[in-house]
């Protein structure tokens, strides 16, 4: 294993150590694993938690700030954050309006964040819970644990982050998370496995001819195996699950997501690949992001969201928005 | 002969055999996840049962449900994952069901077992063959129970929840993943054994051998 | 060779094409390889050119747009561009008030940007050129090719992009370009080569035991090999080099630089232990970067600059930047 | 017996060859610049000499100077990196020193390659031992002239100048480089052939090749 660390089980808080130094604009709690803005919002506005496992960055710790998160909890790599902990950031960023839970759809964090919502129940706190579940490599099933949450999750905290900004109440910016939720859908392979750094090497084994399609953020394997391909190839496997299950003509905001160890020149011809496809497809990009925003370790690979979008949505996302991960208009 | 009950010093030793079992199974339980899941059960685990140890090392509670509570409670703050709220909740139910004494017998383990098995599935809402943690636990309870309406002892209970654990996790092998990260591999799944079901296996292997060492 | 692409050749091209399709504030030439901004800046400014080799995104076409770059030329990978091409930037970007050159400082860079000065001034363009020569890992000396031009690059062009766009005139930009190349030093380090696309195989091997230190952004050998270290004692061959030959006490610009593959969970654990190091030698970090800035394709490591920094720069580094690559204030 | 001049045609045919030289070394032109470069001299040249190829197929020019002109300035424009300025100039330079004519004599042909050495000196300023191209082009140069001085023909100083690049190419070998990305390794550079002086040392092969041929 070859990584930037010291020992693997001091990874996590070594890291946050570093979100510390680097960015002044948020208050990170090295004992909980809790990062707010240093500046939290006024009383009466509507807070916007997110959290799960570490090995994602910049999510969720680099989507706090205006116009996005007030809280991210930051579970051990791969691994939910515990209920403790999510009410700890829940009960730091309440400001009387309610909190929204964004969790994406994983038995751990679905688990956690529920006995999460419950401690803040018996606190008073009013919590409104967006399960996010975009992946089309999964197949959707009531007697499975569904779909997991992966690429849409950057853009629901900014659309969602705006809206609450802009002080909207918690129904509302509830049911705006369930609508961009339904309307996303995101699809990813992997050219290599990710390491845990607990775990000491590669979760799965792929030939050097071999590349895995539906992974999931995580290091899980995918949905299957086949050979190496020329990215217009592999465009067209990211491009028609999504549009299979997805009516996309119309604008859209489109990202294409690096898993970590993907360099930017490939993403960029990876984009251009899928641009075309969707484009011919009568998918109209109106606004798209381009490179890491939500990784796996040093996973190579890349993964496709395609959210529908309307003038409502654009308008959120052209909100200012001031975080180390995604900044603009301030 | 083994004793007949099991006492709160006795709990305390079966939680610290787990632990103990579960640390030096640690590196397997994690490459069972790693081909199904997310190589981190080993991890969760341990540091979920050293954390376990290290609170019940500074005060061991004298009362079996506030034992089994604290032990529940500390996995469910020091966990994360699907492990934590599950374990956790499998030793909260049966902290609660215990009640506030010193000793439990053969029934009022048996019941209390029964209890942690019936929030783990409130809680995930696992169904047997769903390839999880159930697949050991359920058929180990069951066992404990049919031991005892069996006329046999506590011993005997616990050796074939033991058992039944361990037959429950291997027959996990086959199974296509319904529930849990596995799930997402869809037909992968099968051929794998699961890593919950295998660190339950190890929960009863325990309990086995507190009460026969009791 | 695992990547995302088609055939190695079309690399370059095809992701020019993404770059157009994700950025229509850019305007890109798929002949020339040109990157300039959508819409130029006005008459009477001093324009600012850069280029180099490809690879090491998202320098230098991430980094056209307001406040920084205006037009840059990209080479074949690891490839300077050639003089035609630079000239071509030169001419499209010039609106009569000289054309500021950031060269980083290799022979072929240095050849090929000096040829392209002789066809702008036979053109009566005025050519202004900055070498940058900070890496810290390679001797300096007359009677070498000196030190390589690495991480600064990325800093000097945000400062010297930002006093342009304010107005100053080629005397000024080309007098502090030369002041901050000046008072700059970088090092990196590599945990693994990249792999060059028409090469097919990685430039060099690196057992599983083994970094390379002192290596510089084209997938070259480093200074020496060493075994894999823990991250705080990598941390400190990066600062002490930097520190040996700059006196950086007193207010800093310091970036944490990703190669490529190195994820941001890592950067950010290295980022904190950089910082606690400058800081207890009396370097104070005003400003900094942690990111994948200046990268070597799929190389995994980290390079360290250090910019001594005064209010002046200070201001300029606040002033709006609105590129790919880096974003704050608009 | 050899010609004792070599026409447009001739040197048409000596850049054809080089091209193939190049094109047939080129992964070997890389590997050398993994080991103290960049790993991109033999795409570089490919890159180069197969532009040169197609735009001398689509006019090739009937003047000396025309022809080493159009080489140079596609070398220029087509590669990029420190080849190509370098060898760029050198046939820039020689087509200047050759002027419009058809064919070039001995002596001639080595003045022109003396200013196409000298070229290379004044853009990249590197000196002989400096594991730069310049090592195999420098004494082969000499030797062409001295070949003519010493009442050589044509063939004699173009075989003598082939042996002499290929001599001057292993003679990179144990130098610590002075100039180029090589410069960077330090002492890490010795042991390594510089690819530029290998892909020279094939210019002079080609040349060579044509002069016997023709
Ligand atoms: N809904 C569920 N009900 C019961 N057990 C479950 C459920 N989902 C997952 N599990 C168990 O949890 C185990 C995985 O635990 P762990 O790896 O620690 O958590 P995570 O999956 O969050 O990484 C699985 O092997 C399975 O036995
Ligand atoms: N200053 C110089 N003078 C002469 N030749 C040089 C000089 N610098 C580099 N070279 C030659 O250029 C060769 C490298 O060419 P190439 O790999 O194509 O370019 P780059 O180094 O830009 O990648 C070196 O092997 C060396 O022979
Ligand atoms: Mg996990
Ligand atoms: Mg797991
Ligand atoms: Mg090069
Ligand atoms: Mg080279």
């Amino acid at each position: 294993m070859k990584k930037l660390i010291n020992a693997p089980e001091d990874v996590l808080v070594e890291s946050l150590k570093g979100v510390a130094a680097a960015h002044p604009e948020l208050a990170v709690d090295l004992e909980t694993h809790v990062i707010t803005r240093a500046e939290p919002k006024a009383q009466g506005k509507v807070a916007v938690v997110s959290g799960g496992g570490s090995g994602h960055e910049p999510l969720h710790g680099g989507y706090v700030g205006r116009g996005m998160l007030d809280a991210a909890v930051a579970g051990e790599v791969f691994t939910s954050p515990t209920p403790d902990r999510v009410q700890a950031a829940t009960k730091a960023v309440d400001r009387g309006a309610g909190v929204l839970h964004i969790v994406k759809n994983y038995t751990g964090d679905v688990l956690n964040f529920e006995m999460a919502a419950e401690l803040a129940a018996m606190e008073g706190i009013e919590v409104g819970t967006v399960v996010v579940d975009d992946d089309v490599a999964v197949q959707d099933s009531l007697y499975t644990a569904g779909r997991r949450g992966v690429g849409l999750t950057v853009l629901l905290e900014k659309l969602v982050g705006a809206a609450a900004e802009e002080g909207q109440d918690l129904a509302a910016v509830v049911a705006l998370a369930q609508r961009v939720n339904g309307q996303g859908r995101s699809m990813g392979m992997a050219l290599t496995s990710c390491t845990v750094p607990a775990a000491g090497k590669p979760t799965f084994e792929l030939p050097d001819d071999q590349m895995e399609i539906g992974i999931g953020i995580h290091g899980e394997p995918g949905r299957h195996r086949e050979p190496l391909a020329p990215a217009s190839e592999i465009a067209r496997q990211l491009v028609e699950p999504i549009l299979a299950d997805l009516d996309a003509a119309g604008p859209a905001i489109v990202m294409l997501n690096g898993m970590g160890a993907t360099p930017l020149i490939e993403l960029y011809l990876m984009y251009g690949e899928v641009a075309a496809l969707l484009e011919r497809a009568g998918v109209q990009i109106a606004r798209n992001l381009v490179g890491d925003y939500i990784t796996s370790l040093d996973m190579a690979g890349c993964s496709l969201t395609v959210l529908k979008a309307d003038d409502e949505l654009l308008r959120l996302w052209d909100a200012p928005v001031v975080t180390p991960g995604l900044r603009w208009g301030a | 002969m083994a004793a007949e009950t099991v006492d709160t010093a006795g709990l305390h030793d079966w939680i610290t055999r787990f632990g103990a079992a579960v640390a030096e199974k640690r590196e397997w339980l994690t490459e069972l996840d790693s081909a199904i899941g997310d190589a981190d059960h080993g991890a969760n685990m341990a540091r979920g049962m050293s954390a376990v140890s290290e609170k019940l090392a500074s005060s061991a509670p004298a009362a079996a449900d506030d034992l089994l509570k604290t032990a529940g409670m500390t996995l469910v703050s020091s966990v994360g994952g699907a492990s934590g709220p599950l374990y956790g909740t499998f030793f909260l139910r049966m902290g609660m069901a215990a009640g506030a004494v010193q000793e439990l017998d053969a029934p009022a383990l048996a019941a209390a077992l029964r209890a942690g098995l019936e929030g783990i599935v409130a809680r995930g809402k696992a169904e047997p063959g769903d390839k999880t943690l159930l697949d050991a636990m359920s058929p180990a309870v069951d066992a404990f129970d049919a031991a005892l309406a069996g006329g046999g002892d506590l011993a005997e209970a616990a050796k074939n929840a033991a058992v039944a654990a361990a037959t429950g996790r291997d027959a996990t092998l086959p199974l296509v993943a319904r529930k849990g990260r596995a799930s997402y591999l869809g037909e992968r799944s099968a051929g794998h054994l699961d890593p919950g079901a295998a660190s339950t296996a190890l929960l009863f292997e325990s309990l086995d051998a507190t009460i026969a060492a009791g």
